[in-house]
């Protein structure tokens, strides 16, 4: 048997080891699943981790697969760490979308280029209203934000359809579905010829630096975690509970948006019905993943995307079916939950006695 | 000599960071009060808890009416005949009376039957409780109540009180008193926790006192005094503290009118509360805890800004919609008696938690100094004494008294104009007590004005040049501490008091105007 | 007439899917866990017994592998949050994660496969009564025993010592522990009850609501119960009333546009989500009622420190 | 579980080792890979196990000729693009997009990559290496429809659409004019779910049309829920994409089946052949692609003479469909006397005919 003791602090080893150890597990169990499956461990294993990065153009990829989850995800950081629970970036996402993708419908050809700015922020702005709506219900109402937030995505990829079903559908479209392809002067500018990496990834980075600044660096970002570390402390101190929830929905509202003004005007370049790919959940895993830290989120965005891609090629080199991506995603954030334990507290292996509850 | 009732031998228990008993050794005769004292985590609880089976034990043994257990928990423990009043309630806010005593029982009872076996121990012993009230409805003083019914419906022949005694007044510790000397003389033994030496002298026949987890004496409280008691506790007996007349300077607070409703519905309304508060002075607010407190300190703190502006005055502002942070800027700093989770951070660091109410390593801009706030918290620790692994130890990780001297220095080393106090010394050991004590009078030698609330009449009387009395949401007048007697005080506190329209802190004629008659008919109401 | 005592016959079956998985829920909250995995405890125990009455033929067999399913996943579920101390918000939707992916997974060879003919039921002489017949009395079994688990819940609750025992758990797992109780195995088996409610609820779906499995078929019902608990104040009895209501609202939309009404169909498709939100607002309005009710632990750590 | 007809194959079969053992030692530099990029999980039970179905034939067909590979469940979103730069970058020669969504990546890609070729169901955008193909879908759906009438006794047919583009609405219109054609009495209610595949809200929308009043239904979903429901509240209803007979023995009336076998084996023989060129092909009952299969017992033998009847003249062409005079259901003539429908019309499909009550949701101008 054995028993946790707490810590006197939180163990500064396992917050760097913890991550490393729930990876390690996670291979682990998914070597055994492999074999189990009669497929070749380490061709598994390659396919998941290493060819997604085995090439420029994949590393590109993989980048414009993490850009959005980071986004996101940093957004969701400030949102967790002031005890909002925030489920709803999705609709967040889709909203941002939807707003810049009217935006980017209004350009003609000689629009000028300048447009993609006012898509980024109509993107940001339409994600922060939508996330409004739950600072809203909540503050007023009092009215629990994660269930709020979760119902809204429906009602967000609702309103999507209802847009690119109707007013928005292309005339010359055939009735499909979709609003016509933007134009050309709306395109997210790329850092380079044949790759689809945009300026989000600059955007992401500089969110990284942003947010690790403003979490660690500003009393600002202080007093927005006291509230959810210790919410009567927050009062105390006279920081506003309602500047931090909704300063946490707006932040995490605006990077949804601007993650889901970045896709559609990035490498989807049109509204369709599919412009929701789950990028909102996935990101709150990410969060998790790099423990609502600036940098780990990176990592975890990147190992996220390669799960993502890994489970793609899975299909096609080994023949194995896309929920994979699923149950291993699955297994890393429950592997890495329990690893965590070990950073506020001790495990002691104790000789067989009766345990007490 | 009979059999005792309890012998403990070699008991140790040890934890990561301390040995909370080591090598303990106590025995409880039959019908005796046995006083256990010790300085704060000198391992009383502990104790307490293993004899209770709450905690095991690494070593020793139990022998109960000369038999030897082992108390694996709580319900064995009840089997054998020994009750619990935790230091902390273990009440549930939201489950009726009833049935919060319904839990603490084993035997197979209905609720019904648990209804009716209340009301019968409640008749014997004097303790009225109405089984039907949720908890959160009542007094903190009925809560405690309900712990000791419960506790005595289980037939005990061991009952162990863990710090009864901190939230009653005066009149009801008196007639707990009552209650235990029944109980005792009934053959039922009492293990008795307390950090109030004179209740232990006046309660107890037999004493343990225990000092980093060890046996430091056993003697006869009856024959020593605070100073001896101290002597074995702490090693050495408290300093005394010294308190300077002065003649106080100009009004810092001033509190006019102030009424509010309450904020939750287990509060109190605050009605028409004026007083103030003068530079040089300690103003003490005496009172059971759950008259209004909670609400005054959350106005006078800004953590509630509903009051109206021109009911609080900070230095001449109307302070009465600002938040905590803006009053801070005005010179007013505030000691709140939770330490945990609303004087600090558990998680976060000392250093982090100067950022809760300091600003001194912050700039213009709001960036943070990191190693400007570090020296700073380095500062502190250093010179309040507080026993701390340093700036990043984080604040869960020092024990009540240290954490309580760095937010105490916290507030201190800002100079602040006025300083409010809630509960200073709650939990707190005699050392750590004396020295937070003699920092607050050193406080106001230099100028500062300073409101201590708090349900120690002992410290009150000790620190505060005059007092007011909080009771029903309404403030009495104020009476110099000179004037004041504990009974006095203690027949204030449950809200009678005679009202003369006059000038406060005047210090004219504020006599006890109660027949005997009234006192009597007040104590038998209200044995809160 | 008829098409009413229809509608309201589906209200009650759609009404039955939610109620079961929000009543486990509830037993779960009451004791100061909140689960974010039911949706894929439900999706878990689909398949499982999805699996098991193909092979077996019995469908009450299938609800008993759905219940085990979800029990297990539950489990696993309190092990992390209770034992470990892990956050319950991100355990559960480690879970929700895990089982969309596991039962897709596991499910692949049985996408095809049918499950055997089963009787209609109808209670004998009442539904036959016109109107009321179709209404009430022509549901399949676990709607009357959904109905009767919240009797017993509510008696459970209110009135049972081990009701107020898992109460108190929840109230004040420190007092708990005080007191002597196994706050942490009275914790867990509240989970593993959940879980194996969420389960039944979960083979409910695809053994007789939807009789078939497809990957990611429960679509969302567990959020919805998991919106239900609050949405009832944690009252059993509201929760039925609740789900009856969310799934009187799903019906209602089809209705609506089956009858042709005006309005795009995307906005009629948000109905349910929009009403769940106001009713929620409404609620949750007033802090003092929704304090009263709500287990003062919900979604804490608790560490018993011996 | 699927009734798939074996293919008719158009030209004679070179004598491969079709089906052979796998022993044949194969000329592995030889072969030709061809990947798949499928909208949803192959095993939905409609759409795209149909479009699996086909592929599987086709391996069938040429054996170690070609290799086959797929990814599912490709969201039609920005993954779209990279899943086939990567199929591309395994060495596929032929790539198959099965959905609409995939037109804008697949544009890219073949862009790119000209020595690939591509084909992309259900779009209208073509290029160089591009092509597109579909099946008729709404032949099916007239077949259906002509039972349909046949066996409503309520005169109300209900349909459980997905999203209502221009496809969909085609085989609710085709469903409601081979209903008419045999009872002009029948009205058709359609409930729309927003989802191509959501069991669930497949099984409510169903109920509800039940409820309604509808005894005969019809769905444009990929699951198999509807008829399900049928089976569960003893109405009837149709297998759709594959055949369902299985889901619901009692209820099922017959399947309007895709098989899209012929097709993939042509695309395929294009390549092998180098006769590959780009166009837009749309096959139906005539190709083979189409059928309506396991027609119920019970259903009438004029019904049943009725559907081989319409089901020749699909075949030998002499039978349209969509011909005029057509009004829409608000009494807009849309299709004047004497005209008949061609492709370009058939696929902006955007009002209900006469016998559909309500209004295609987003339709324009309303
Ligand atoms: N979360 C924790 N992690 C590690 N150790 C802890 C934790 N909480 C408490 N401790 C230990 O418990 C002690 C604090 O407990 P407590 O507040 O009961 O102290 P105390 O002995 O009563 O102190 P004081 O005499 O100052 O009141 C610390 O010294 C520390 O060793
Ligand atoms: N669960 C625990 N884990 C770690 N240390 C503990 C724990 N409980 C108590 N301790 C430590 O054991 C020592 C004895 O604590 P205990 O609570 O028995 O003190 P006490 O004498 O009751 O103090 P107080 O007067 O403050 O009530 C303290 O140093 C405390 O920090
Ligand atoms: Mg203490
Ligand atoms: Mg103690």
């Amino acid at each position: 048997m054995f028993k946790l003791e707490p810590r006197p602090e939180a163990s500064r080893f396992w917050s760097i080891a913890s991550p490393l150890l729930a990876l390690v597990i996670t291979v682990l169990l998914g070597t055994l699943l492999f074999v189990a499956l009669g497929k070749d461990p380490v061709r598994g294993l390659q396919v998941f981790f290493w060819e997604p990065i085995n090439s420029a153009y994949r590393l590109g990829e993989l980048m414009v697969k993490a850009t959005p989850l980071l986004i996101i995800a940093l957004g969701l950081a400030v949102c967790f760490r002031s005890n909002v629970w925030n489920i709803g970036a999705e609709g967040q996402f889709v909203i941002g979308a939807v707003v810049a993708g009217g935006v980017a419908l209004l350009a003609g050809k000689d629009t000028s280029r300048l447009i993609v700015l006012a898509i980024l922020l109509a993107g940001v702005v339409g994600g922060m209203a939508w996330a409004g709506l739950t600072a809203l219900l909540r503050d007023k109402f009092n009215a629990n934000e994660i269930l709020v937030s979760l119902m809204l995505v429906y009602v967000a990829t609702l309103t999507l359809n209802y847009m690119v079903f109707g007013p928005w559908k292309d005339p010359q479209g055939y009735n499909f579905p979709q609003t016509k392809t933007f134009e050309a002067v709306t395109q997210i500018p790329r850092l380079m010829q044949g790759s689809r990496v945009n300026i989000g990834v600059l955007l992401a980075l500089a969110g990284v630096a942003g947010l690790w600044v403003f979490l660690f660096r500003t009393r600002a970002g202080f007093a927005q975690q006291v509230g959810g570390l210790a919410p009567a402390a927050a009062r105390y101190a006279g920081f506003s509970s309602r500047k931090a929830l909704w300063t946490a929905l707006l932040v995490s509202g605006g990077a949804a948006g601007l993650a889901g003004a970045l896709e559609v005007a990035g490498p989807i370049g049109q509204l369709t019905p599919y412009v929701p790919a789950g990028y909102g959940f996935a990101a709150i895993i990410v969060a998790f993943v790099g423990r609502l830290h600036p940098v780990g989120m990176v990592f975890s965005a990147i190992l996220m995307s390669m799960f993502y891609i890994g489970g793609e090629l899975a299909q096609s080199r080994l023949g194995l079916p896309k929920s994979l991506t699923g149950v291993f995603q699955g297994l890393l954030l429950f592997t890495l939950l329990a690893c965590d334990t070990l950073m506020a507290y001790r495990i002691r292996f104790l000789p067989s006695t009766p345990t007490q509850a | 000599m009979s059999i005792p009732r309890l012998q403990l031998a070699h008991i140790t228990k040890r934890y990561p960071s301390v040995v909370a008993n080591s090598d303990v050794s106590l025995q409880v005769l039959p019908g005796e009060t046995h006083a256990v004292l010790g300085e704060n985590g000198a391992g009383k609880s502990t104790l307490m808890k293993i004899i209770y089976g709450a905690v095991k034990p690494d070593e020793g043994s139990v022998m109960f009416d000369g038999q030897p257990v082992h108390i694996r928990n709580p319900q064995e423990a009840r089997a054998l005949g020994i009750s619990m009043v935790f230091q902390h309630f273990s009440l549930f806010d939201t489950l009726t009376v009833a049935e919060n005593v319904w839990l603490g029982l084993d035997k197979s009872l209905t609720l019904h039957q648990v209804t009716h076996s209340i009301t019968a121990k409640a008749r014997e012993y004097g303790l009225e409780v109405d089984p039907a009230r949720p908890v959160h409805t009542l007094s903190v003083g009925e809560m405690q109540r309900v712990e000791i019914i419960r506790a005595l419906l289980t037939n005990p022949k061991l009952l162990i009180l863990d710090e009864p005694t901190s939230v009653l007044t005066p009149q009801a510790v008196e007639k707990l008193f009552v209650v235990l000397k029944q109980l005792a003389s009934e053959g039922c033994s009492i293990l008795y926790i307390s950090h109030k030496l004179h209740e232990i002298r006046e309660l107890c026949t037999a004493c343990t006192v225990l000092r980093g987890g060890q046996v430091t004496g056993d003697c006869d409280p009856r024959r020593e005094t605070n100073a001896s008691l101290s002597r074995m506790m702490i090693g050495a007996e408290p300093p005394q503290l010294e308190h300077h007349e002065r003649q106080p300077g100009p009004v810092v607070l001033q509190v006019r009118g102030l009424s509010l409703p309450r904020e939750d519905q287990f509060g109190h309304d605050l009605d028409d509360i004026s007083f103030e508060v003068r530079a040089g002075e300690v103003v003490g607010i005496a009172g059971v805890s759950g008259n209004g407190q909670r609400e005054l300190l959350f106005a006078l703190s800004g953590e509630d800004e509903r009051a109206a502006p021109e009911t609080i005055q900070v230095s001449g502002v109307h302070a009465g919609r600002l938040d905590p942070a803006d009053r801070r800027d005005l010179g007013m700093h505030f000691v709140p008696e939770e330490r945990l989770g609303r004087g600090a951070v558990p998680g976060l660091s000392l250093a982090q938690n100067l950022l809760l109410t300091r600003t001194d390593a912050v700039n213009r801009s709001g960036w943070i100094d990191v190693k400007a706030l570090r020296q700073q918290a380095q500062r502190i620790i250093g010179k309040f004494n507080v026993k701390a692994g340093g700036p990043q130890a984080a604040a869960k990780s020092l024990s009540g008294g240290n954490l309580q001297k760095f937010i105490v220095g916290r507030e201190i080393d800002a100079n602040p104009k006025l300083l409010i106090l809630s509960q200073p010394t709650w939990g707190v050991d005699v050392g750590a007590s004396a020295q937070i004590r003699s920092e607050i009078l050193a406080l106001r030698d230099a100028g500062c004005a300073v409101l201590v609330v708090s349900e120690e009449l002992e410290e009150l009387f000790e620190i505060s040049d005059r007092l007011h009395v909080i009771a029903k949401g309404r403030l009495s007048p104020s009476i110099e501490r000179a004037r004041a007697t504990v009974t006095l005080i203690g027949e204030w506190m449950s809200g009678l008091w005679v009202v003369h329209p006059l000038r406060e802190g005047a210090g004219s004629a504020l006599t006890p105007a109660l027949s005997q008659g009234e006192r009597e008919e007040m104590q038998g109401k209200n044995n809160v | 007439m008829d098409q009413y005592a229809l509608l309201f016959a589906s209200m009650l079956n759609a009404g039955t899917v939610l109620a079961i998985a929000a009543l486990g829920l509830l037993i779960n909250e009451k004791a100061g866990i909140v689960n974010l995995g039911a949706e894929g405890m439900m999706l878990c125990a689909a398949i499982a017994g999805f699996v098991t009455v193909v092979h077996t033929g019995n469908d009450w067999i299938g609800f008993l592998a759905g219940m085990g399913a979800g029990a297990l996943l539950a489990a696993a579920f309190g092990l992390l949050v209770i034992w470990m101390n892990t956050n319950q918000y991100a355990t559960g939707l480690a879970l929700s994660l895990f089982g969309a992916g596991f039962s897709a997974f596991a499910g692949i060879q049985y996408v095809q496969e049918k499950l055997p003919e089963r009787p209609h039921f109808s209670l004998p002489l009442l539904g036959d009564i016109p109107v009321l017949g179709p209404a009430l009395f022509r549901q399949h079994p676990m709607v009357y025993l959904a109905i009767g688990l919240v009797i017993w819940l509510v008696w459970f609750l209110d009135r049972s010592r081990a009701g107020l025992v898992l109460r108190s758990v929840g109230e004040s797992p420190e007092a708990a522990h005080a007191l002597g109780y196994p706050v942490r195995r009275i914790r867990l088996m509240a989970v593993v009850a959940g879980g194996a409610l969420c389960g039944l609820s979960g083979a409910y779906i695809s053994v007789i609501y939807t009789p078939l499995w497809v990957e990611g078929m429960v679509a969302g019902k567990g959020w919805i119960a998991l919106a239900l608990t609050t949405f009832a104040t944690w009252r059993p009895a509201r929760v039925l009333l609740g789900a009856y209501l969310f799934g009187g609202v799903t019906m209602l939309q089809f209705q609506l546009q089956g009858a042709g009404v005006e309005v795009p169909s995307e906005f009629l498709n948000m109905l349910p989500y929009l009403a769940t939100i106001v009713v929620l607002a409404l609620i949750s309005r007033n802090p003092a009622w929704i304090r009263v009710n709500m287990p003062a632990s919900l979604g804490k750590p608790f560490y018993p420190g011996t | 579980a699927c009734s798939k007809q074996e293919s008719p194959a158009p030209a004679p079969a070179p004598a491969t080792t079709a089906a052979a053992p796998a022993s044949a030692p194969a000329p592995a530099a030889q072969k030709l890979k061809i990947a798949f990029a499928y909208v949803g999980p192959v095993g939905d039970g409609g759409w795209t196990f149909a479009h699996d179905n086909g592929r599987k034939a086709m391996e069938k067909e040429f054996g170690d000729k070609v290799e086959t590979s797929f990814v599912e469940k490709v969201p039609e979103s920005a993954d779209a693009e990279r899943v086939m730069r990567d199929m591309v970058s395994q060495g596929n020669k032929l790539i198959f997009g099965t959905t609409f969504g995939y037109m804008e990546p697949m544009l890219k890609v073949a862009a790119d990559n000209k020595d690939v070729k591509f084909e992309h169901a259900t779009g209208y955008k073509t290029a160089e290496n591009l092509r597109t193909y579909d099946s008729r879908t709404y032949e099916g759906a007239y077949m259906a429809g002509v039972i349909a009438g046949a066996m409503t006794k309520t005169n109300t047919l209900g349909v459980v659409g997905s999203i209502p583009i221009p496809e969909v609405v085609r085989n609710i219109n085709s469903f409601t004019l081979g209903a008419l054609s045999v009872n002009p009495k029948i009205k058709t209610r359609v409930v729309w779910v927003g989802d191509w595949f959501n069991p669930p809200k497949e099984t409510e929308a169903a109920t509800s049309l039940i409820n309604g009043g509808a005894d005969v239904l019809m769905q444009n979903t990929d699951s198999s829920a509807v008829l399900q429901t049928a089976e569960k509240m003893g109405k009837r209803a149709f297998g759709w994409d594959s055949d369902m007979s299985n889901y619901g023995p009692k209820a099922h009336l017959g399947s309007a089946v895709i098989n899209w076998g012929p097709y993939y084996i042509k695309a395929v023989r294009d390549v092998l052949e180098n006769k590959w060129t780009t166009g837009q092909s749309w096959w139906g009952v005539k190709e083979g692609a189409i059928d309506f299969v396991n027609v119920a017992a019970d259903v009438p033998d004029t019904a049943k003479q009725e559907l081989e009847k319409v089901k020749a003249g699909l075949k030998d062409g002499s039978l349209v469909i969509w011909k005029g005079p057509l009004q829409d259901n608000a009494g807009k003539e849309v299709l004047a006397s004497g005209t008949n429908a061609d492709d370009k019309f058939l696929g902006g499909i955007n009002f209900y005919v006469k016998g559909v009550e309500g209004k295609v949701p987003g339709a324009a101008g309303k």
